[in-house]
């Protein structure tokens, strides 16, 4: 696997992407410049790869919490966590900018809170907090703002990418340009209609659609080999006449350079972007799941490095961050999450009798009754 | 104007809906230059330029582009080609339009226009009549407009609705219905119309069975019996203040409907009178639906297929008696 | 055998299927080696080398499979990973499943098992009871086992049967239920079972709602009200037959369902005794559903959302009053 | 566009491919070699190629008969026709054998015909005749003999994929080898997230699938331009890891030539095969419409020749067929076809009272009655 390889629909683009990310508008949503070398972080400022380190500490310590919680039964249902995930799921969220919009899936803690989503939203969602921004109402990862261009993932595989084109043509309607749409997406859910399907539909309407394939070699139990059967999905790119690329999924560099690249390719009006990234995740598909099916080989191969670990070498390698800065900034987020989810198990639960009970928007509960 | 079909109805309505809300667009397969596989979107895309798109095959995508595009303030109406193809697209509609606002207080003012019903020679697959399929899922509406007026003022309606609204129009009665003029005002939303008066039964309907049952209550009048006919207009929510007045008038109640029986529309209007209106009957509450097969191709087998003028009056001989 | 729970009976009788008939493979999400997310084939692709098959995630293609291998005279069981994935098979269970004996002649012998309803915490998507949905169809057999005993019984039977059958298996009743041994015979296809025998009241119920009934029947029996409970066991065919002679007994009808009301099975239940046993009533038959919101996350919520023993209790207390 | 041009998935498959289709075990179904040359009919036989020719006469003659009735108002719904699309669907019927299992598409008249469907059965069913295999209970295009491989298309496109996975998956299960499933899509068709699901699933399970996809430029009214964004939809081949194939769609012995390899690869343990061919319908969608959405320049394109004309040129050019056998054949098809439809014109309609209204096969009708 080569590193930031571009598969293009089209003989003229198979060079690397060249091209200068426009710059962010909200703070703390840097800019990357991309140079085209494959294989270094070129174009990924010092301050984008703190940004991102620190980001994937909050979501590793975050769902080392909501773990903790689900064991000891204070989350109902099911705790679904992206640990091994989060430089990929990262660097999609520090490319997007505020009126962008996107659709994280299961494995998009560490995304979410760099698009803005918080550890507070979070615990207070899974813990079913009335504040939360779902009240409830859903919970753990369905959990989203849509009308702020956050949107609340549905279960069903594959719904969002259509979802993301619709967002994009009403900002299409409105003259808005150099927006983005993004979602992330498992290597198993690209078998779903809605997956091909909104992504077919995204090219012939050239959409700034980015999308991003976690391909973790598994799709809850199932291995690839009973997924698909191309050798690489960035294969399926030029079929739908698209840019396809590559990612190496566990190095946050490599994350943030090349996503990078294809939101700032799609900002730019060159369609939808389908970047692929292998990788491992290093939890069970949920809390339940004790992986168990992984063979211990692919855990202590190349994929099966932690990226939280890489990103943490790297950037003491690169002299971008001080070991001291890593330790501090550890028990800072450790100290916030605690903080946050005492302040939330304390938060009241939604209340039966206050609910309204209505799936309506315009109509009284129910409209018949 | 001369007289208008209820197809040309809904193509007004959707052209009145462009010209008044720059939120409104039109997406669905072969809407755009072709103006759609019956003409319902027909110049619409050359009046309103980038607003009448021609969709992929993609029921599921189409659906929830209009989703992604309704969250972000747009009004975009979708066009299934024929009603039965709105299984491909039943996922996004059922679980992410219809779930959009309760969880996340986000409106979803998304129109699925689902041509229905059935029609000679067009067979199990471009005829079938989803209402009660859809009806069942909290924050859909459902309507099923049976007249040329309410074609056109249920469809403005629909847009101007924040909730997703799945629009049954049938296409039996896309040139089979003409009115003079359109409308200038409407029944309130969610209301049934009494479609004709009577005192001895009430047909609680829908749809094409509107005319059938409005036929076979002609066929009755000259026995002497005085039918009333409901229709229904919106089968979600299910106007059940009107039926029950009907029924307190009738003491006798026949739901029919074109659709199947288990869990349809007549199982809910049935089932609604039964328990809230139990003490108004004079007689066991009754139901006609289409057989239980899907709707056959041949013309005498779908003839026999649906309720007809024909068969609605010999349940009402046979209600009329017990 | 020590004891037995229901999501056990199912696997065993997958087992016994498998090791039956050489004709039934099956085919799901993550069926294979890691024995299924609820480990309803724990084992079984290590017992039968080949015929326990991963799918990718793709249900409109799962279904379709297993549809074209069942037109090859075999008879797959397909899993649905949570019911409420089914809306992405829709089409091929609605459209093509249940109109090929119609339309061919040929039989089309397909089980998809659907984990169905509500747990606490398990949220929109993954709670939903879609029985009515799929009951609506001609064509299908729609089963709602309710307990250790029919979960496996039936799903034999289900895959015996020469029709498309959508197996409802209740997730609630998965650990909850348990039973010392596999049961030797069983009831009829297609008959209605009286799950506790009483004068006052039919209580007429499926799926997990049946533990919930026979909670607020025994609630009841302390102020001495003797309450008959009646558990479907298959919904389509439904058995009016054993619904009406209960009513027949009790003249009085509460029927209680998990899912939403519209269109549901209990609209189907007091639409038929309305129609068909009028007569019987001695008040005006109810309903007792789900809330009108898609299923809630938060257990407060669920718990509120779906009908209980109490809220069952309270509504036979009103019946008992009318 | 190159004749006979193979895209693989794989490197080593990247030449053009050579084998030999099993010889057919029922009379009328010739093998085909192909000696891997391009743009030739090498490999095609005489005795194939005349096949191919008189079948699709019938299937043009049947039709412009099925056109004439639904004007004449005998047909009532639809008439949907594969006028120009003759060679294409031919090949592959030709190149099937009774045990095979197809799936025909809308425009699959010649196939049906070279599967083994008759002309008395189309007519029987487009009529609505109770001796049909649809007994008029469904009707058209809408028809099939499922028992016997044949399999009667849903409307919704996409569908008939994996359901031929699924024979050919239970073949599998009983051990038969060599047995090929096969069916025929258009274009538009390929936007269904059917189709994507069903091609994934064939390619996982290495079924000896053969998807043909006719690439007519229209789906219904819709170019292409609004249907799918990749220059060539064979680029999708390469997404699902299976061989994609290029056939000159009005070229019979360049159809015959492609899906022969196609089929033969498939027979012979090669996995799904994808064969897309240009071409246009020379009619409308159905018989309602006019297809004025056509540009006349297109029309008159390479793409716009008649393809019963091209090949009855090209086989009178090889020498594999004279002026006169034409005519006789086009008289002796004429001929039957009239006859054919007198008879079932006097044939009875389904009598509602006699159906049993049972859509079950193992319960009374509607058991619960
Ligand atoms: C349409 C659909 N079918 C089934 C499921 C159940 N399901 C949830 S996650 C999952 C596995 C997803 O695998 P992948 O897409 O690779 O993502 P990963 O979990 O590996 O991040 C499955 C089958 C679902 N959510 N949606
Ligand atoms: C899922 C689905 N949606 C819509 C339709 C309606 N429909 C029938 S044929 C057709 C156009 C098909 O185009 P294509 O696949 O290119 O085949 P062609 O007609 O050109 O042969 C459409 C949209 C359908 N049959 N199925
Ligand atoms: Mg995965
Ligand atoms: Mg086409």
């Amino acid at each position: 696997m080569s590193k930031g390889s571009v598969t293009s629909p089209r003989k003229a683009k198979e060079s690397p992407k060249t091209g200068i990310s426009p710059a962010s508008k909200t703070p703390g949503k840097s800019s990357s410049k991309s140079t085209g070398d494959t294989g270094t972080g070129a174009g990924v400022t010092r301050e984008l790869a703190r940004k991102g380190y620190r980001t994937m500490l909050e979501a590793r310590l975050l769902e080392e919490k909501l773990a903790a919680l689900y064991r000891s039964g204070k989350i109902v249902g099911g705790v679904f966590l992206g640990r091994g995930q989060e430089a990929l799921s990262v660097a999609l969220g520090l490319h997007l900018r505020r009126g962008d919009i996107y659709a994280p899936l299961i494995r998009d803690q560490a995304g979410r809170l760099a698009f803005g989503d918080t550890i507070l939203d979070t615990l207070r969602t899974y813990l079913g907090s009335i504040l939360g921004s779902m009240r409830g109402r859903d919970g753990n990862i369905h959990r989203g703002r849509p009308s702020e261009g956050y949107h609340a993932m549905i279960s069903h595989l594959g719904a969002m990418v259509s979802t993301v084109c619709g967002g994009l043509v009403a900002r299409r309607f409105r003259g808005e340009s150099g927006v983005v749409g993004a979602t992330c997406i498992g290597e198993g859910g690209t078998s779903t209609g809605s997956f091909h399907e909104g992504l077919n539909m995204a090219a012939v309407e050239k959409l700034p659609l980015v999308v991003v394939v976690a391909n973790n070699q598994f799709s809850y139990s199932t291995p690839n080999d009973r997924q698909f059967a191309c050798p690489d999905l960035t294969a399926r790119a030029a079929g739908y006449g698209i840019v396809g690329r590559r990612a190496v999924g566990n190095d946050l560099i490599d994350c943030l350079r090349v996503i990078g690249e294809a939101v700032a390719a799609a900002r730019s009006g060159e369609g939808p972007q389908l970047v692929v990234a292998d990788l491992l995740r290093l939890v069970g598909h949920g809390e339940h799941d004790d992986a168990s099916y992984i063979p211990e080989s692919l855990k202590k191969s190349e994929l099966g490095r932690d990226c939280l670990l890489l990103a943490r070498e790297s950037l003491i390698e690169k002299g971008w961050m001080t070991e001291e800065e890593a330790v501090a900034w550890r028990d800072a987020v450790a100290l916030e999450v605690e903080e946050t989810a005492s302040k939330v198990l304390r938060e009241p639960a939604p209340d039966p009798v206050d609910e309204d009970w209505n799936a309506f928007a315009s109509l009284g509960r129910e409209g018949e009754q | 104007m001369s007289s208008i079909t209820y197809l040309e109805a809904i193509r007004l309505a959707q052209r009145k809906a462009l010209a008044d809300d720059p939120r409104v667009f039109l997406y669905g397969q072969d809407i755009g230059t072709f103006g759609g596989a019956f003409k319902a979107t027909k110049s619409l895309a050359k009046e309103f330029p980038g607003r009448v798109l021609d969709s992929p095959i993609s029921e599921d995508a189409m659906v929830g582009l209009a989703i992604g595009a309704a969250v972000e303030g747009m009004r975009p109406i979708v066009e299934m080609q024929f009603a039965d193809f709105s299984t491909c697209g039943f996922n996004q509609i059922v679980n992410q339009a219809a779930t959009l606002h309760y969880r996340t207080g986000t409106a979803c003012p998304i129109v699925v226009r689902l041509p229905s019903g059935g029609t000679p020679g067009s067979g199990p697959f471009h005829s079938q009549s989803m209402e009660a399929i859809y009806a069942h899922y909290p924050g859909l509406v459902v309507m099923t407009p049976a007249t040329v007026d309410d074609a056109y003022s249920m469809l403005l309606e629909a847009v101007a609705l924040d909730d997703p609204v799945i629009f049954c129009e049938h296409k039996f009665l896309y040139y089979h219905l003409k009115a003079e003029q359109l409308p200038d005002q409407a029944l309130p939303f969610g209301k049934a119309r009494i479609a004709r008066p009577g005192r001895d039964v009430t047909v609680v309907t829908h749809g094409a069975m509107l005319h059938e049952s409005l036929a076979a209550a002609e066929e009755l009048s000259s026995d002497g019996y005085d039918i009333e006919v409901v229709d229904l207009r919106t089968v979600r929510p299910l106007d059940t203040d009107t039926i029950l007045a009907s029924v307190a008038r009738t003491g006798r109640l026949l739901a029919v409907g074109e659709a199947w029986p288990w869990g349809g529309v007549t199982a809910e209007v049935v089932a609604r009178v039964a328990s809230e209106g139990f003490g108004l009957l004079d007689a066991p509450p009754q139901r006609l639906n289409a057989k239980e097969t899907p709707v056959p191709y041949h013309p005498a087998l779908w003839g026999t297929h649906r309720p007809t003028a024909g068969t609605i009056a010999s349940s009402l001989r046979h209600l009329l008696e017990l």
